[in-house]
């Protein structure tokens, strides 16, 4: 594989991760603008873990998913109790707390950055990605997926139905940050270095764009989107400074025309049909 | 001359036709009512009308206008008026407020005062509730405050989808009174009802949508007797 | 005989407006009962208050035996209660057969039931209890639909499938036949039938006296927030309170 | 034929565009010219170019396509001091060197014998500033820092290299504000300073904050010296601060008139800048740097006797290294320039802003 | 030294003021997190700076720009409201920001990514008073914000037009039925709340003398933090938030320190959020009826 080509790929895999992260949550209804903060914690807990323990990276890298995902917990329950676009600017103001905590934490290196001894190649990375993948397939088949979309799709009903809301949330919230926390270990022990100034707003808003870009319907979109929002832009590469002009209207023109993000259900259904008529 | 004419009506949603030249027509002072088993097209019929749904061919004119292009809004401003199916009470309203936004295409305060205080006094479950959010209402009350709400408007005709669902007896009872009163005071109305005894008994007028087609129309009387009307829409409700 | 459900002296009031005052009656087992009165009476109150959606200002709620006033709302339909909606409350993102395995979590609830990937495994328990369930209703066909295409009559009746795939012995049905035509309320009125047959009590709200009078042997009549008046409607319908409230001159309806 | 491959990773887009749009012009330029003298061992020098627009991701994929894909030889860049953080490790794994034209944050090379940056180092240049100011017997009774927070080269100059200079200089330090990077309105911390009355200000900021607070300070009638170093060498800065900032005080490492050579350039880059339809047409410290850059990778080249063979590829680019780390008072546009582990040592130049225009006060050289 | 510093406060806060109130237009209104306004907030600065810098004098030029606003929010109503509408609630964001993503690149390719200075409009136009210094532009910004807000206010609580704006807000459908003319209405509000943006934008140029493509993005997000401290859909709750969002910055800058600002500003919203879910002007959600 080409060095172009492997570092391409190695940011498509962590935008996948970072994807899966916000999907997760966002199937149960929640759209959780501060994915940037549990990627900084996964970064700089297990970063912390290889440089001042010496923990091997394969026990520090999931420390550090299991720290952001245990934050996501016990902030989940308190800022759970808002709904709809408070909880996303709950999450925003969240993200926002947690790198400037760590912009101002010396131990970490403060503003000036931590840079990180043990360094993990493109393989474990494609590798990593691939297992968030294949985690996000298997849990998409589970009753627990259909729970966050029942609660999603009406709370009300699915509380009396017994479907017990607020953990299904609180489940979904601290899973997605757990994914984020191993994107964000995996980014430290690749590219060596974390400054909090990486994780900020547009890191977690541009996550949540391209989630919605590539569709929340399926397990699938997330993938999609990741896919687009990290090629399509090197291959708009010639065009220069207008790069990022015409990726905005492609963004622009592709929502207006696919509403429901590039993969929807309904195209699933449609390929589904599509596939015994063809095999007959 | 009718004041609202229908002629050849039809209307799809994407590849589905939902009516399919439908002609209907109301004269002033009367009442019409449309009957159909569910599905039929009766609340695509009258969304049509008002312009909720765009016609795909055929004519609509009202008090000698040609509509059949024209936005809600403006055939409103002609004196066309909706009680929608499923009420659609605005529910971060205040009740007065819904009753106020009834009215919002006048501009006589002083009037539209004293019609509110009628509907009050019409309406007692209204009364006490001016002031709450419309979301505290009970599905029965909810149905008031849509006819009230659309008795602000002060139209010539009245469209009513299914104005009785979730009323009890006596209330539906009193609503037939009241559209009985409105047509005497001059409003025409266009009624689509699911208590079919109920509604020919008031109608001059009554059509019979199957599957987006007129298959029957006329007196309502006659069309009471017709056997057929029996078997479909009558059934359980007259063998008792 | 043991009961379904026992209210006993339950208030509720709204912003000054009382809607339940001092209520008490009891659902025997086996026993289905219509809630009826005028709109406003706090029918749907009652229902709400059941089912946990609201709390109440006094009384006591007993399900089955089990004290439920205090209860949070999930966790009463593990009592045996469950409940229709006046409007259908079905998951419009799910399709016919999500609604009911939803429907289903009661009764597979454990960590181990969250975590199996169901979808992979063809046949799966689950699903083939909810399309025995379909199709038992005569709703078979619609089994893989997407809900929101569906006739409002079918989708009256999935709701009613769901509540019943929770195994609950008391169902709360606000306005069943409300918008259904008379051959689809045929079909639902046997449908809840079969479902008496098998063991269930119905509590209904209701206008259409026909229907009332073909499944419930009780009836409570409410006004005001209160009791005025109990027993089987043949009765009931001859009092001149109820007529005078609720049935109007004609007493017939 | 075989030709001597070097990698340009560019930031013509993102958040330094500015700073660094015209630094392809000066490369370009410094290549042409070698090349039009018949190269460097007898191969002609190529550049390949790579858009990372300021971010550290792109920036690593820039070093593996470089280093894997393109042959290169050694790299020119990369721009920031975030890139340089992330690519300096890729770089030492490919064992193919990289120098900085613009990283300037405290001790980025240690630890890497790939990593060279022709920036110096601002401890030095601040130092320099004081030295001057003394020397020509300006006000120094006293003094205050003001700073940017999030940004690693400010901060460590507000709460480092400041405090550390003014005990340095016997300065009595009043006290220090800080300010974030995005922030406006300088206001508050304006009022602050307004208090404290310092003879100079130690500032730890990019030009856009340097703006924002002379503007403040003129706004509020407070009127004090602002020093800084190479961060906020902006040509255009005068003319930006739109009559405030009078007296202010930086060091930098480039000023086009100083000699002939300086003056030719700055008149070449102008032309072509203006022919490439770009705003500044005015070099700034980074295309002079840039463009040193071209020169010291070619002496490296030279002395190393690099042929370009791909065979001998890995031992070619650590010759190079190896010949740039050795590299001694190469006759520069800058001025004469070493290196000292991995960063280069070349002449300080004193500027102060004098009737809304940059004068040169004082030449210096650290030591 | 205090009083400076919360008149300092006031006075950012009331350019936040502004930014709340244009989302909280869109959000209340339109339920739509309409991520454009960080967009036309800077349009609206970088505009008036280019037509001043090509000679244009100021109001024409803020003319200019508050029409080019209005212009590009008939537009982002056209691509990316529309075509949303009875998606999921948080669909339309990805547009929005594709727009704020377009606006600033074409800003970018057309002036730099340098922050521009903005000519003062009078030599040195401050207040003193004893030792508080006052920009008469700050009060005179200040003052005009108010003004427009309470004028909106009062339309939105009393009159008929606010009735229609409202059903609007709860049902597109519904208000069709009522014979509300949305064709006409909602981009109405698209125009109102991106000119509440741009003219924001251009205040902010004026009083802080600068301009840059990326100015939108802080100013904006803390608008959204201000409206949903105050509350979302209520404009004085928008206005509440906006000075205290701006309060809070200029103070801790001030008291602790500048490398805390987003700890406390943000920690703040977090906080009041957690404590009132609501905002604390907002209506709590009142418990669906079935
Ligand atoms: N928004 C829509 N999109 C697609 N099809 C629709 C839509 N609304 C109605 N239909 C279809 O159009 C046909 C007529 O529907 P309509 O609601 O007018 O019937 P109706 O006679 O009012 O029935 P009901 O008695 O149930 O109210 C039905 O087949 C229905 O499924
Ligand atoms: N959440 C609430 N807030 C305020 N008032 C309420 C609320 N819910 C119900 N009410 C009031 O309580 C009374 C009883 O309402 P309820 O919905 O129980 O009536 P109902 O008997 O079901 O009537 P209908 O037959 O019209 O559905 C009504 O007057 C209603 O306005
Ligand atoms: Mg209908
Ligand atoms: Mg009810």
């Amino acid at each position: 594989m080409s060095g172009y080509l492997t570092g391409v790929l190695v940011v498509l895999a962590f935008n996948v991760m970072a994807a899966y992260a916000v999907y997760l949550p966002l199937a149960a209804g929640q759209l959780n603008l501060g994915i940037a903060g549990f990627m900084a914690i996964g970064a700089y807990g297990s970063a912390f873990l290889t440089n001042e323990y010496m923990w091997p990276m394969w026990a520090a890298i999931p420390a550090g998913a299991l720290a952001a995902g245990l934050t996501g917990l016990l902030i989940g329950l308190p800022v759970l109790r808002t709904h709809g676009i408070y909880f996303a600017m709950a999450t925003f103001a969240l993200g926002q707390v947690i790198s400037a905590l760590f912009l101002n934490l010396e131990v970490v290196g403060g503003a000036a950055g931590y840079p990180v001894t043990d360094y993990a190649g493109p393989n474990v990375v494609f590798a990593a990605a691939a297992g968030v993948v294949v985690l996000m397939l298997y849990i998409s088949r589970t009753r627990f997926a259909l729970e966050l979309t029942a609660v999603k799709s009406d709370a009300t009903v699915a509380d009396l139905l017994g479907v017990p809301v607020r953990g299904m949330k609180v489940a979904a919230f601290a899973l997605g940050a757990m994914v984020a926390g191993f994107g964000g270990a995996l980014y430290a022990h690749h590219y060596n270095f974390v400054e909090a100034q990486h994780f900020n707003v547009l890191l977690s808003v541009f996550t949540v764009l391209y989630v919605l870009f590539g569709g929340t319907q399926t397990v699938w979109g997330p993938l999609v989107g990741a896919v687009f929002f990290t090629l399509v832009p090197e291959l708009l590469r010639a065009s220069d400074q207008w790069r990022y002009a015409v990726f905005a209207v492609f963004i622009i023109v592709f929502m207006a025309l696919r509403p429901q993000g590039l993969v929807t259900a309904a195209l699933f259904r449609l390929f589904r049909r599509r596939a015994p008529e063809a095999s007959s | 001359m009718a004041l609202l004419e229908v002629s050849a009506l039809s209307v799809s949603y994407g590849r589905v036709a939902a009516l399919t030249d439908v002609s209907l027509s109301v004269r002033e002072g009367e009442i019409v009512t449309v009957l159909g088993a569910n599905g039929a097209g009766k609340s695509t019929l009258l969304k049509a009308i008002l312009g909720a749904v765009p016609a795909k061919g055929g004519g609509i004119t009202f008090a000698d206008s040609d509509l059949t292009r024209a936005a809600p809004h403006r055939r409103m401003a002609q004196g066309l008026v909706l009680v929608p199916e499923g009420r659609r009470i605005l529910i971060s309203l205040t009740v007065e407020e819904n009753l106020l936004l009834g009215a919002h295409m006048r501009r006589d305060t002083v009037a539209i005062r004293r019609e509110m205080d009628a509907i009050y006094g019409r309406f007692s479950n209204l009364t006490e509730r001016r002031h709450m959010l419309a979301s505290c209402l009970s599905g029965g009350e909810q149905q008031m405050l849509a006819i009230g709400r659309a008795m602000m408007a002060k139209p010539r005709l009245m469209m009513l989808d299914e104005p009785s669902l979730g009323l009890s007896p006596l209330f539906v009872e009193k609503l037939f009174d009241l559209i009985c009163e409105l047509n005497r005071d001059g409003l025409s109305v266009l009624l689509v009802e699911q208590n079919t005894g109920k509604a020919l008994k008031v109608a001059h007028a009554a059509t019979v949508l199957e599957l987006g087609r007129v298959t029957m129309d006329g007196d309502p009387k006659a069309l009471a007797a017709d056997p057929r009307l029996q078997d479909a829409y009558l059934g359980g409700a007259n063998a008792h | 005989m043991s009961t379904a459900l026992e209210i006993s002296a339950l208030s509720k009031s709204f912003a000054g407006v009382q809607a339940i005052r001092d209520l008490s009656f009891t659902v025997p087992k086996g026993v289905s009962t219509a809630l009826i009165g005028p709109n406003g009476a706090g029918k749907t109150t009652v229902f709400n208050m059941v089912s946990g959606v609201y709390g109440v200002d006094a009384g006591r709620i007993t399900v089955n035996g089990v004290d439920v006033t205090g209860m949070p709302s999930r966790r009463r339909i593990g009592t045996g209660v469950a409940r229709s909606f006046q409007n259908v409350r079905l998951m419009p993102h799910l399709s016919v057969l999500e609604n009911l395995l939803v429907g289903q979590h009661v009764r597979a609830s454990s960590l181990a039931a969250l975590l199996t990937p169901y979808r992979l495994i063809p046949n799966h328990r689950w699903k083939r209890e909810a399309r025995a369930a379909l199709e038992e209703s005569g709703l078979g066909r619609w089994a893989d639909e997407t809900v929101s295409a569906l006739p409002y009559g079918v989708r009256k009746r999935i709701d009613l499938v769901r509540a019943t795939l929770a195994g609950a012995s008391l169902l709360m049905l606000d306005e069943p036949a409300a918008g259904l035509n008379p051959s689809e309320t045929n079909a639902l009125r046997d449908h809840l039938k079969a479902l008496m047959a098998k063991g269930t009590t119905l509590l209904v709200v209701e206008h259409d006296m026909h229907f009332v009078e073909s499944i419930c042997q009780n009836v409570v009549v409410l006004n005001f927030g209160e009791k005025i008046a109990e027993g089987p409607l043949s009765r009931v319908r001859q009092d001149p309170r109820v007529r005078e409230a609720y049935i109007g001159s004609d007493g017939e309806a | 034929e075989e030709e001597l491959v070097l990698g340009y990773m560019m930031a013509k887009s993102g958040p330094y565009v500015s700073l660094a749009n015209t630094n392809e012009v000066a490369v370009d330029m410094a290549v042409e010219e070698i090349n039009a003298k018949g190269g460097i061992n007898g191969k002609k020098i190529k550049v390949v170019k790579f858009d990372t627009a300021g971010d550290p991701k792109q920036a690593t994929t820039a070093v593996r396509a470089f280093a894997q894909d393109a042959g290169a030889l050694a790299i020119i860049g990369p721009f920031s001091s975030s890139e340089v953080r992330t690519t300096f490790p890729v770089g030492e794994r490919e064992g193919i060197s990289q120098m900085s034209m613009a990283s300037s944050a405290p001790g980025l090379t240690k630890g890497f014998t790939y990593g060279f940056r022709n920036t110096t180092d601002e401890g030095k240049v601040i130092d320099q500033v004081l030295a001057s100011i003394k020397d020509k017997k300006l006000p120094m009774a006293s003094g205050a820092a003001a700073y940017a927070t999030d940004d690693v080269v400010s901060k460590s100059i507000g709460t480092g290299v400041v405090p550390k200079m003014f005990e340095k200089y016997s300065i009595p330090s009043k006290g220090a504000v800080d300010f974030q990077l995005a922030a406006f309105d300088l206001s508050p911390q304006v009022a602050q300073l307004k208090q404290m009355a310092p003879d100079v200000v130690g500032l730890g900021s990019p030009p856009e904050g340097a703006i924002t607070i002379a503007k403040e300070l003129k706004r509020q009638g407070v009127s004090t010296r602002l020093i800084g170093g190479t961060t906020i060498a902006d040509p255009e800065l005068p003319k930006r601060m739109d009559g405030a900032g009078e007296t202010l005080t930086i060091g930098t490492t480039f000023f086009p008139e100083v000699n002939d050579k300086t003056r030719a350039f700055a008149a070449e880059f102008a032309k072509r800048t203006k022919a490439a339809g770009l705003n500044r047409t005015d070099p700034n410290q980074m295309d002079a740097s840039v463009y040193d850059i071209v020169y010291l990778y070619a002496e490296a080249m030279k002395r190393a006797g690099t042929t370009g063979d791909k065979a001998k590829l890995a031992a070619e680019r650590s010759a190079v290294r190896d010949q740039v780390a050795k590299l001694k008072d190469v006759p520069a546009l800058e001025g004469a320039i070493s290196f000292a582990d991995g960063d280069a040592v070349k002449p300080v130049y004193i500027l102060e802003v004098k009737g809304g225009k940059w004068t040169l006060l004082d030449t210096r050289m650290p030591n | 030294m205090v009083a400076q510093q919360i008149v300092n406060g006031l006075m950012l806060g009331a350019i936040y003021m502004l930014v709340a109130v244009a989302f909280t237009l869109a959000i209340g209104v339109l339920n739509f997190l309409n991520f454009s306004l960080p967009g036309l907030f800077m349009a609206g600065g970088m505009l008036a700076f280019g037509l001043m810098k090509a000679g244009w004098p100021f109001l024409l030029a803020a003319a200019g720009a508050l029409a080019a606003a209005a212009f590009i929010s008939l537009l982002v109503e056209r691509f990316a409201y529309r075509p949303m509408q009875g998606g999921d609630p948080e669909v339309p964001l990805v547009s929005s920001l594709g727009f704020l993503v377009l606006l600033e690149n074409l800003m970018l390719v057309q002036f730099g990514s340098d922050q521009q200075a903005f000519p003062a409009l009078l030599p040195d136009l401050n207040l003193r008073l004893g030792g508080l210094v006052i920009g008469y532009a700050q009060l005179a910004s200040l003052v005009l914000s108010l003004g427009i807000v309470a004028a909106l206010s009062f339309v939105l609580a009393k009159t008929a037009a606010g009735r229609r704006i409202r059903t609007v807000a709860e049902s597109r459908e519904t208000a069709l039925l009522m014979g509300i003319d949305i064709a006409r209405l909602v981009p109405q509000l698209f125009v109102a709340s991106a000119a509440l943006a741009a003219l924001a934008g251009i205040l902010f140029a004026v009083n802080y003398q600068q301009v840059s493509p990326f100015m939108g993005e802080g100013v904006g997000f803390k608008g959204v933090a201000a409206m949903i401290v105050g509350g979302m859909g209520s404009i004085w709750g928008a206005v509440l938030g906006g000075l205290l969002i701006g309060l809070a910055e200029v103070v801790s800058i001030s008291f602790i320190g500048a490398d805390v600002v987003n700890i406390t500003v943000y920690g703040l919203l977090l906080l009041i959020l957690i404590v009132r879910p609501q905002g604390l002007m907002g209506r709590a959600p009142s418990r669906e009826k079935l």
